[in-house]
């Protein structure tokens, strides 16, 4: 773990309320894994305390880039959400633990499930696993396709399915309710969304016996195990997300 | 330049300790401070039996500070000493534990535990922690509880005993003198002061427990005031928290008349501050031409 | 929509006080506030004899609050009735007047000739006032000494009858019961708590008075906690303060139990915010679909 | 008085520490008067609370501009020097009692006394007396030369005297110190600067007999006469700066 000065490389707005940064350091980043994310410091904003984990969206070494989606939904993150290239904001990371991946050579057929903001982590996952040689399946949810959060990223590196509540895109509803979910063969699943949607989908992975890793967003100070926050009540008692997590396998969780 | 301080028989190198709760049991910090250049760590408050804490969500953020309700979430004291102490015990710095408890024959028992451990040279005894129903509200906030209380532990304790005091009450300064009549070796102070966040568009409050300890630099001019009331009515060292963020907020305390402070909340915004304050009073007592940490104190 | 309140006898149009010290007698404010689309204003602390107030300096800034120490400056009651009141007495909208006093006998001489004054619906009793050595904190942090006053003046004072309680005291929900059991229409909390600031590179204290009262957005989770326990045990209106900047933060107070708000020290950083939690508070009714002001409970 | 969004169209720095900043409105500027002053918001900046008096250092009806000194002595005023052209910055104006001008055609021979940022309100002050005829005398004092502000502005409405406390312009010392308070026949002296130079100042005036305005800087919070924070300890008791000053006839002060 690092305290560093990301600088802003880019920021765009990718819908209303979320915007898309690429970052870079003097210093060379340190690795990171799929899932892992930053805290960010959040400077000139009164009454603003605390930093703002945010997932990491991609990350590229040979670069020496990160890229973040942050949804403006306070303060905080309406403060990142304006920054602009060359603009500085420190970060400490990585933090947590990241997905599981495959190990080399096993069979492995994954779907990526998202939604809203969440669909953030599954770019950086899905780099990786096409590195590994499995194309990854995506499934990305949203309010409206106006709300969908970069689907051409994700198209380059993966098959895309979408589902929109309204029905603007893709199939009407969420993403429990796209035919893919039955359709398709896979033994690995990877959520990351409200978690309204994650319960729904870890429901149907768990009647379906499929593997499945969640990443959770629970509400956090620290972000590095020393505060006891973020818990989330796991079976083997209240675990830090930040730190035992924030992907966790079902197994582990309580969910029902 | 001198900045070492004393309190009962503990020496630090200087004044600066983490606050507990707000840097787990130092290793989670490994990356980020040199404990070399820490007075102390205070770790985590201690029970004599595991506990997991309240439930999720524990934690607000307010105006210039934040609320937790993490209820003392810890694996009791039997675990720290197995598995947590022998990682913890050779760092290059003073390990406070802080002890928590829900009866007096809890906190003795805990006390006795630890007296054991030869690198522990010292407890804080929370006798104010406000998240936990039973986990000694009920002795801070009086003189008779808080006495009854460092009484039995001081019998049972033979390193350096400091009593954390809750800012809670009416007159800190009776509580104070009752646990330094006691025997206490010093007072540290304040813990959280009790508050509550509601989320206005859901209607409810944001803490699983309503209530919870605030801190955070919202809370420094309360700490403040009341370290120095407390400095002023008792002989023993006192040690000043509550919304340190900086050197000059440290300098501030030790203005007040603390002998050490804690860095708290702080902690989660700069995870390398406990170290920069640490250097920062150094320069600040280059810049009054100081000899000694003592030095610092009102004109 | 329909945000009036009622507190004892005393009708507001909406839930909106400014509260005493931070808005004079309202004419200060006559060029930024319409008074027609507030609830009411109370004014600043009146005593039975004039009084200089503190010494300069009287006021610190804080990570978001302030420290006052003002002491009561004021002119006395009588210059009040001659001078003042007939200046405000037909602002358009309630006029509640804050009084303090040093000794039950002050208290009671002033909500007398108050008591005469046909456009002044009700008084606030300020027993919690930190700032003055002989200024009321000795009745405001003990139920007995809340009691004795609050009897005193419930039987010298016809109207409506609020006391305004200190937060500084172990357990505010006992006062609030002695006050409410001698007959008090209602509690407005918080007054300022207790606070200092010190200047670390002169190395003395800021305010002239070394401590003074902590006001602004960093107090508000105690004003709520406190607002919350306080409204649960009395059956009197609640009148929550402590940090309010926005409807938002209005709207908190009255979802932990308040029925009515007091606007402080965000007066001095926009000094028609009163005038904007009114309306703010209208707009989230219409947002949550409620009828009346009372809707605003949690769910 | 309103509370308005003021606009910066320049800001300079005229010392290390001390930016000149020219404001307008998309509304009509109110009337002001020299001595008095705006409370400008501070947003953007953690912690800071409440707003920072600023007096005002020119006025100029027919462009509806004013003109600032901010001297950088905390968070509220860096952020301020920070302010860039375009910039908007809340105020409510016009705040207190200005100087007391003579009266048409009354025999005036004024001497305006600066010291460190307070020479700010000078400038409108000295705008004024010209425009009733009357050339005014500056004596300006500062530390160095490069701490004494905007001397080519005073040199454009009047006769400027200098002392400097290192010698470097003017003559060396405090203005006190400087021959033209005792040759000068002045019947007005207006000062504004550190509270020892303007204690100094007034000694020497009351030893002289000469009239004499001050302008007090104490700590304030409302601005308007609300909370009495700001008081003077007068002849007449504590009374507010901001509503009854900040401009006092020597008069009325207890100073000795």
């Amino acid at each position: 773990m690092k305290v560093l000065d990301l600088i802003v490389k880019e920021s765009c707005a990718v819908s209303a309320t979320s915007v898309r940064m690429v970052l870079t350091a003097h210093d060379t980043l340190p690795d990171m894994q799929p899932g892992q994310f930053v805290e960010l410091r959040i400077d000139d904003t009164p009454g603003v305390l605390l930093r703002r984990p945010i997932s990491i969206h991609d990350y590229d070494k040979e670069s020496n880039t990160l890229a973040l989606l942050v949804q403006r939904v306070g303060k905080g993150t309406a403060w990142l959400c304006s920054r602009q290239a060359g603009d500085v904001v420190n970060a400490v990371l990585p933090l947590g633990n990241g997905f599981t991946l495959p190990s080399e050579g096993a069979p492995c057929s994954p779907l990526l499930i998202g939604g809203g903001v969440g669909v953030a982590p599954l770019l950086f996952l899905g780099r990786e696993l096409c590195r590994r040689g499995i194309v990854p399946t995506f499934l990305l949810g949203a309010r409206t396709s106006k709300e969908l959060l970069c689907k051409d990223l994700f198209e380059s590196v993966g098959t895309v399915y979408v589902t929109t509540e309204v029905g603007d895109e893709g199939v009407k509803g969420f993403v429990t309710h796209h035919p893919v979910l039955s359709e398709g063969d896979f033994n690995a699943v990877y959520v990351c969304g409200p978690k309204p949607m994650m319960q729904a989908v870890v429901t149907m992975a768990r009647a379906g016996e499929v593997w499945c890793e969640v990443s959770l967003e629970n509400r956090m100070a620290c972000g590095i195990g020393a505060c006891l926050c973020c818990v989330e009540d796991t079976l083997s008692g209240n675990v830090c997300v930040c730190k035992e997590g924030p992907v966790f396998n079902i197994d582990r969780l309580k969910w029902t | 330049m001198d900045l070492s301080v004393k309190i009962g028989t503990l020496q630090l190198r200087n004044p600066v300790l983490t606050a507990s709760g707000t840097f787990g049991y130092g290793t989670e910090y490994a990356d980020f401070v040199d404990f070399s250049r820490l007075g102390g760590i205070v770790v985590k408050g201690t029970t004599l039996h595991p506990r997991e804490g309240n439930p999720y969500p524990r934690m607000a953020e307010t105006p210039s500070g934040m609320l937790n309700a993490v209820g003392l979430q810890n694996k009791g004291a039997r675990y720290f000493i197995d598995h947590i102490y022998p990682a913890i015990c050779h760092l290059p710095t003073k390990i406070i534990v802080n002890v928590s408890g829900s009866s007096i024959d809890d906190y003795v028992a805990v006390a006795r535990m630890l007296d054991e451990l030869e690198h522990i040279p010292a407890i804080e005894l929370n006798i104010s922690c406000p998240n936990v129903k039973q986990g000694g509200m009920a002795f801070g906030v009086t003189p008779y509880g808080a006495s009854s209380v460092v009484r039995a532990v001081r019998n049972a304790y033979s390193k350096t005993l400091i009593v954390k005091l809750s800012p809670n009450v009416t007159d800190i300064v009776s509580i104070a003198r009752a646990v330094e009549e006691e025997g206490a070796d010093g007072v540290s102070l304040i813990n959280t002061l009790l508050g509550m966040a509601i989320d206005a568009e859901r209607r409810r409050p944001i803490l699983s427990t309503v209530t919870g300890g605030l801190s955070g630099p919202a809370v420094k001019p309360v700490a403040l005031r009341m370290v120095w009331q407390v400095a002023q009515a008792v002989s023993i060292p006192v040690i000043g928290m509550g919304g340190i963020c900086s050197a000059t907020d440290a300098v501030e305390f030790l203005l007040a008349g603390a002998t050490a402070v804690e860095i708290g909340t702080a902690n989660f915004v700069d995870p390398s501050v406990s170290e920069k304050v640490a250097d920062g009073i150094a320069d600040y007592m280059a810049r009054h031409n100081m000899e000694h940490v003592s030095d610092i104190t009102m004109l």
